[in-house]
């Protein structure tokens, strides 16, 4: 088990809006605030533009943890749109929790552009977080893992 | 009944309406069908019991389709789906003639069966118990231990959108609508696992759930298109009816009026209610109140917002 | 004709499945459905009917026809396994099992289905009369006795005792195997049973539904009958009727992408759907009405003319207790009686 | 099926030092699509831009990936690149494999593996790309400035005189911000007000430039080249038109207890006010919180004592709507509140005061007329002590973490001014570190060391205790020396950190320009763009956007002023085609996504429709590309997925999503 915990790589999808939180990953990474590779990023112009056919597609094709970036709420490039991503993750992930997935494979997450420092010290506790977690057994499609 | 017949006769003969939506008589005693009437010897099918438990909203988006005007019968709760429907522009309250009709709460053969009951022939109620003649003997059963669910846990009896009332109404909400919910929230998540997996693996995804509930009225469901590359029409594994029933939930969260029909048509028996139940009562712990189909002006809690909402993790710790 | 205590049937079903794969009616959340037997599964054979068919067992939801395996630019393609091992399929219904050879007609007929072919070559199908039929029944219309129900072995069950009688080959063999196990069982006993049963049967209400008008050659009689008309007003277009049907056998293929390889798999399809062999120019047929006919003339009229008068109902009612709308086949053949058509 | 050309980068070193380019290039070349991959030097360079056009060309390429850094860098690059090699530039995606890989991990397998699994994201995602089409956008001429400080007031007048009308909108009643507070300049010690005032005054004369004072924005909607904003114009209680700003009423007025924030609140003013002698307009306001007449409505001595009859008791807040192309935001600085400082004793001591006080003390028209004096009790100190870094560098939670860049300076200035003009007086300056990077800046610290001997003490003071004398101990240490000091001062002036003006976080929102932790609004790109704020036509002036003194700020106020020129130059422009579309055949025409668009862009039109022959009357969503900003809001509370957004849509993010977890 020990060995196995070891192997353990996990895969994380990190949806990040456009305006901030990509622009947050970038900072991170123009002043090499490193987090784990296991984090990979797909850019979206906002983070309500996040369905939640995304979080748990992430998940039916082996994703251990997903997390959602966007900008402070109040802060939205496009005024409102974290406002809309933050009702529509909390009642998602909290239908998640409900079904019995562990607390904890999803995480909202407000980064500026200017957080730099923020993006890469979530990253590290989100990776960790889903380490200690181990694989996700109870979301995916069995086809999809070999 | 025959006071929402004579109507029916009377406003069809008068012209002001096309055809009634209404119920009409099955081959046994307990299985009528949703039916349209276009005329008086039609209706001498027509039925109003125990067992009209379909909410006739959702053949209201057909009726807005066809010529004239639809008579159409609501129970309170149905009419609350109307509203929904009329808020989503799916109806047509200008070609709706509403009859509210009155409600004692519905019976549930699924339940009737379940108290051993085997070859029916005959079912009567007889105030607060149901005499029922079977090919075995005869039974009597309690009421109130047939009522469907959603009876129990009845929004009232008040209808929220209707031309007029015909019929008497007795309260039958007896439990907290919550309960269930809590009791599961309150397991480990390896007990909830367990629980949705074991009710979810039934799933043979017939799509009754989704085709009878007035929310999921889409033209064409994600799941039957290729947007999402997510058309299926088989339960592969245990995740794709959890993506099913999850995404359901959500797309119909803030709009689904608790009507519980999805229950009640599941030939499965799988609670699905408690999906839908879940985020009603999420809506109504973090963004205060909310009843879907009330009225139909109020916009969603899924379209709106404050700005000091909670965040997803507090959201999903709030325990 | 052998017999077996009822008490011992937890010895029968462990010997049975120490030799191979057993499948029969468990209760599981509160419904009773063909499956994988198990020391843990709670066995119910007093339920008339599992909500679905048996049919899964030789016609599974959903199989791999091939995988396309991706590496590089190569595909190679592997293909889905056919069933290699023996199983027995217990507690069958006279009905299901007449659902089988519908099946059998439409699967083994040329082309053969090989897939269909090995599960029906590795199965045995031990069959279990009935004795309590419900108002639902309506299989003594298309001539199934519900007391002598078939297969390779058939049974029937009493308060005390299992009573098992071999009707095949296989039938033969696999109750020599287990032979230990029993007694010598009662055949009067057995005719007793049968009789209370088909009295039963005489007194159900569609005891008398007539089938006059359907089957070969009924096509131009019934196609455009305006009977059809508003059938289906109420009909929701689920696929309720379809999926818990122990003889509807249309399928679709569909593929699965995993990111490194894709399965391409049948599962049951339903006529009752709006993209049932939905083309690129669409779809043929174009309301509700037109599926729903589509549904009702393939097992009353199409498959009898297909199949020197097999129709592909067996009036195990299912469908007349789960449809939402509480439509069904019985309404139709009713309907069209009524209009006189 | 597309054919997609991947085009690897090494960016010198920056990502082949931790990533295996030449394998990228190998695994890309397996993916579905790509019929050519080859990686080069800097891709961005003429020579890389030219590979990617030859490549189009031999290989008849319909899209492309470039695997380099950021799209925010170089998207357009290879968008503009794609163009001139005949492709769509919406056929491209950037793999972003420095700034989200080479750069943050170490190990070169790790890097390789994961710069794999980005290129194919961007791959899956072109394969589902379709050519779009920009639509036009025509832009208003005029622009807004939020502030009228000397940002703002440069900006204005760079605007103007390029020809192009521009508000400002400045919250106090006069224009002229800090810097009409301050007394000398660094390091010329030329008079602020002798330099600020023609500035003023040109701005207020200037035919092209209008001037809202006692003026808050209160509502901002629309877009770049089109934002239309609501103006609140508080009521002056004085007619702007009527008033010949005699100042009689101020004198008049019978309530002077109100502390005068021009002053620091080291002297009182009247309810009518004007903030200051230069102040532009020269048109009093009535401070209505502490005005008699507004408080029990008895008094009107203004109103009686003006001749022009220009008090007006009854004037209302006013909203002006109006139209911009382009925003500059200049909403300038304060200094940060020292309540959390209890050991400077700055609270406890009326002779401990910020250096911002003592410009308004050192000035002729402030509270002491110029005369350096104790504010406790007026006598002439002969011991200041000056303490740096108060609030600044400080990672406790109570300060700020950044440096305040301009109190190096100032100090040195103080000191040496006060050194100049009162010899006798001893000058301490408690410093951590002396940064002076500027144009003879240096040089200015050294006069005040070497010709003016200033006494500079590399360490901290741990505290400042008010004696019963009313002199003050302060015990600092000396970090060079290694010892402990106890100094008696007579004054003691704070270096305190600055901060964005409180205001500026509302309006950070409303324009909805993004803001870091510190309240500092964030540029588009902190080398590239310093000016730009990351949304589209809003500009940043000063020290909104960090810590800057005088030259630098009137610097930035004039690159603002040509950014917004440069757009306000253009006729139309080119919208965003990333914009959301209805799929008519699955839309429900239900309203659910009209109710989320922030931009209004979503109608709905009643039309045939044509479903594979099936002709139906339906309603159905339409949107207004030129509105629609493409957020996605809309497409995902649509149901049934008819509402996709171009460019990110529904199959494409999936397919992302696909790729990366394969």
């Amino acid at each position: 088990m020990s060995i196995e915990n070891k192997e353990f790589k996990p895969k994380i999808v990190a949806f990040c809006c456009n305006w901030c939180s990509y622009a947050g990953a970038d900072l991170a990474g123009s002043s090499r605030l490193a987090y784990p590779a296991d984090v990979k990023i797909i850019r979206v112009p906002c983070s309500c533009r996040v369905n939640p056919m995304f979080v748990l597609r992430a998940f039916e094709k082996g994703a251990d943890g997903v997390i959602l970036c966007g900008c402070h709420p109040g802060d939205c490039h496009y005024t409102t749109g974290n406002y809309y991503t933050r009702r529509r993750m909390s009642l998602l992930f909290s239908m998640l929790d409900f079904i019995g997935v562990e607390n904890g494979r999803t995480r909202v997450e407000w980064v500026s552009a200017a957080e730099g420092v923020k993006f890469s010290t979530t990253m590290n506790d989100f990776a960790k977080k889903i380490h200690s977690l181990g694989e996700n057994v109870r979301l995916g499609d069995i086809r999809c893992k070999n | 009944m025959q006071e929402l017949i004579n109507k029916s006769k009377e406003l069809l003969a008068s012209g002001s309406i096309n055809r009634v939506l209404g119920w009409k008589a099955g081959d046994l005693s307990y299985n009528p069908e949703p039916a349209f009437f276009t005329s008086e010897e039609e209706l001498a099918d027509f039925i109003y019991d125990d067992f009209c438990a379909a909410n006739l909203s959702k053949f209201m988006i057909e009726a807005a389709k066809k010529e004239g005007k639809t008579l159409v019968f609501l129970k309170p709760c149905d009419t609350y789906s109307f509203n929904q429907l009329l808020k989503e522009h799916r109806v047509d309250r200008e070609k709706a003639y509403i009859v509210g009709v009155g409600c004692s709460g519905k019976l549930s053969t699924t339940k009737i069966k379940e108290q051993g009951v085997k070859g029916i022939t005959k079912i009567t109620t007889n105030g607060d118990t149901l005499e029922i003649a079977t090919l075995y003997g005869d039974k009597s059963l309690n009421r109130s231990d047939v009522l469907l669910e959603r009876c129990h846990v009845c929004k009232g009896k008040e209808h929220r959108i209707y031309d007029e009332l015909i019929g008497e109404s007795k309260e039958t909400s007896d439990r907290d609508k919550f309960k269930e919910v809590e009791m599961l929230e309150k397991m480990s998540p390896e007990e909830k696992f367990a629980f949705f997996q074991q009710e979810l693996s039934k799933c043979i995804r017939c799509n009754a759930c989704r085709n009878v509930c007035p929310a999921c009225s889409c033209r064409k469901c994600v799941f039957d298109s290729d947007k999402f590359d997510s058309a299926q029409k088989l339960n592969a594994n245990s995740f794709e009816e959890k993506m099913f029933h999850i995404i359901r939930a959500f797309h119909v969260a803030g709009r689904c009026t608790d009507c519980g029909e999805c229950s009640r048509v599941c030939p499965e028996g799988i609670p699905l209610h408690l999906f839908n139940r879940k985020f009603i009562k999420d809506i109504d712990e973090l963004y205060g109140e909310f009843r879907a189909g009330e009225d139909a002006e109020t916009v969603g809690p899924l379209t709106s917002f404050t700005f000091d909402d909670a965040e997803p993790q507090e959201a999903v710790e709030r325990g | 004709m052998y017999k077996i205590a009822r008490d011992k049937l937890p010895a029968l079903f462990q010997l049975l499945a120490s030799e191979q794969e057993l499948i029969l009616p468990i209760n599981s959340g509160n419904q009773v459905n063909f499956g994988l037997w198990s020391e843990e599964a709670e066995v119910s054979l007093d339920a008339l009917n599992s909500v679905k068919s048996p049919k899964d067992a030789f016609f599974p939801q959903g199989e791999d026809l091939y995988t396309v395996k991706k590496d590089g630019k190569k595909l190679s393609i592997e293909l889905g396994s056919l069933k290699e091992q023996d199983f027995v399929i217990f507690g069958m219904r006279a009905c299901d099992y007449r659902g089988v050879e519908v099946l059998d007609k439409v699967f083994l007929s040329d082309p053969v289905d090989n897939y269909y072919k090995a599960r029906r070559e590795h199965g045995t199908i031990i069959t279990m009369a009935c004795s309590e039929p419900e108002e639902t029944c309506f299989c003594k219309v298309f001539d199934i006795d519900c007391t002598t129900p078939g297969g390779d072995i058939q049974t029937w069950l009493d308060k005390d005792a299992l009573y098992w009688q071999p009707v095949s080959e296989k039938g033969v063999a696999l109750t020599a195997k287990i032979s230990e196990l029993f007694t010598d069982g009662d055949e009067e006993k057995v005719e007793a049973m049968k009789k209370a049963t088909q009295e039963i049967v005489e007194k159900l209400p569609y005891a008398d539904l007539s089938l006059k008008g359907w089957g070969a050659g009924m096509t131009d009689e019934k196609f455009d009958s305006p009977v059809w008309e508003n059938l289906a007003d109420s009909c929701l277009a689920c696929g309720t009727c379809t999926f818990i049907c122990p003889t509807c056998q249309c399928y679709d293929i569909k593929d699965y992408n995993t990111g490194s390889n894709v399965h391409r798999y049948r599962c049951w399809d339903s006529c009752m759907y709006s993209d049932f062999t939905m083309m690129a120019h669409g779809n043929n047929r174009t309301t509700q009405m037109q599926r729903f006919r589509q549904r009702f003339m393939h097992k009353l009229v199409y498959f009898p003319t297909n199949n020197e008068g097999m129709y592909s109902c067996v009036g195990c009612g299912r469908c007349v207790g789960k449809c939402p709308s509480s439509l069904n086949i019985v309404k139709v053949i009713k309907k069209f009686e009524e209009k006189g058509e | 099926m597309q054919r997609i050309g991947v085009f690897v980068c090494h960016c010198g070193s920056n990502i082949a030092a931790t990533v295996d380019v030449e394998k990228v290039v190998e695994y890309a070349k397996l993916e579905p699509g790509v019929v050519h991959a080859e990686d080069y030097q800097y891709m961005c360079s003429e020579a890389g831009q030219m590979k990617i056009a030859e490549a189009v060309k031999d290989k008849n390429l319909t899209g492309i990936v470039v695997c380099s850094c950021s799209p925010r860098m170089h998207e357009t690059t290879f968008r503009n690149a794609a163009k001139r090699a005949g492709i769509n530039p919406y056929m491209v995606e950037i793999a972003n494999i420095r700034e989200h890989c080479s750069w943050i991990h170490k190990d070169i397998e790790e890097g390789t593996e994961k710069a794999v699994i980005l290129a194919r994201a961007a791959i899956a995602k072109v394969n589902l790309n379709a050519p779009l089409e920009p639509g036009e956008s025509r832009v208003t001429k005029r622009a807004l400035v939020i502030g009228g400080g000397i940002a703002g007031i440069q900006t204005a007048l760079d605007i103007a005189d390029a020809g192009y009308e521009v508000d400002i909108v400045e919250k106090t009643p006069s224009i002229g911000g800090r810097m009409s507070q301050l007394d000398k300049t660094f390091p010329t010690l030329d008079c602020s007000a002798c330099i600020l005032t023609p500035k003023m005054v040109e701005a207020a004369a200037h035919e092209k430039v209008n001037i809202y004072t006692y003026s808050e924005v209160d509502k901002v909607s629309g877009f770049v080249g089109d934002f239309t904003v609501d103006i609140k114009k508080k009521a002056r209680s004085v007619d702007m038109d009527k008033c010949t700003g005699c100042g009689v009423c101020s004198e008049k007025c019978p309530m002077k207890k109100t502390p005068s924030e021009f002053n620091r609140g080291l002297e009182n003013r009247s309810a009518i006010y004007t903030p200051f002698a230069q102040a532009i307009p020269n048109v009093p306001v009535i401070d209505r919180e502490n005005c008699i007449m507004f408080k029990t409505g008895k008094c009107g001595v203004c109103s009686k004592v003006c001749q022009a009859g220009a008090i007006d008791y009854e004037q209302q807040d006013e909203i002006i709507t109006e139209n911009y192309g382009a925003i500059v935001v200049a909403t300038g600085f304060d200094t940060i509140k020292l309540d959390d400082f209890d050991e400077y004793a700055y609270n406890q001591s009326k002779d401990v005061i910020t250096s911002l006080e003592l410009e308004r003390v050192m000035n002729a028209a402030g509270p002491t007329k110029g005369h350096l004096e104790r504010l406790s009790d007026g006598k002439a100190p002969k011991e200041i002590v000056f303490i740096q870094c108060v609030g600044s560098r400080d990672v406790t939670c109570r300060g700020k973490e950044y440096c305040s860049k301009i109190c190096c300076m100032y100090t040195a200035k103080h000191a040496m001014l006060i050194r100049d003009k009162y010899p006798d007086v001893n000058v301490t300056v408690f410093y951590i570190d002396v940064r002076t990077p500027g144009k003879n800046f240096d040089e200015f610290y050294r006069r005040a060391v070497e010709e003016y001997q200033v006494n500079y003490i590399k360490g901290q003071v741990g505290k400042v205790m008010p004696q019963a004398d009313g002199k003050l101990l302060v015990q600092g240490v000396d970090l060079l020396d290694n010892r402990q000091i106890l100094k008696e001062a007579d004054m003691v002036v704070l270096a305190t950190a600055i901060e964005p003006e409180a205001g500026v976080r509302k309006i950070a929102t409303m324009l909805t320009a993004s803001i870091d932790t510190n309240d500092f609004l964030t540029e588009a790109h902190p080398k590239l763009r310093p000016v730009e704020s990351p949304t589209a036509g809003v500009f940043l002036s000063g020290v909104c956007q960090g810590p800057k003194d005088i030259p630098e700020t009137v610097a930035q106020a004039g690159a603002a002023a040509v950014k917004a020129i440069g757009l306000l130059a253009k006729d139309k422009l080119m919208t965003n085609p990333c914009t959301a579309k209805a799929d008519e055949l699955l839309c429900n025409g239900c309203s659910t996504c009209a109710n989320v668009c922030p931009y209004g862009a979503i109608t709905y039109e009643e039309k045939e429709i044509n479903d594979h022959g099936i002709r139906e009357n339906r309603r159905v969503a339409a949107v207004n590309t030129a509105l629609c900003q493409g957020c996605g809001a809309c497409t995902v509370t649509c149901p049934s997925g008819a509402m996709d957004l171009q460019g990110f849509s529904n199959r494409q993010i999936l397919a992302e999503v696909d790729a990366i977890c394969r």
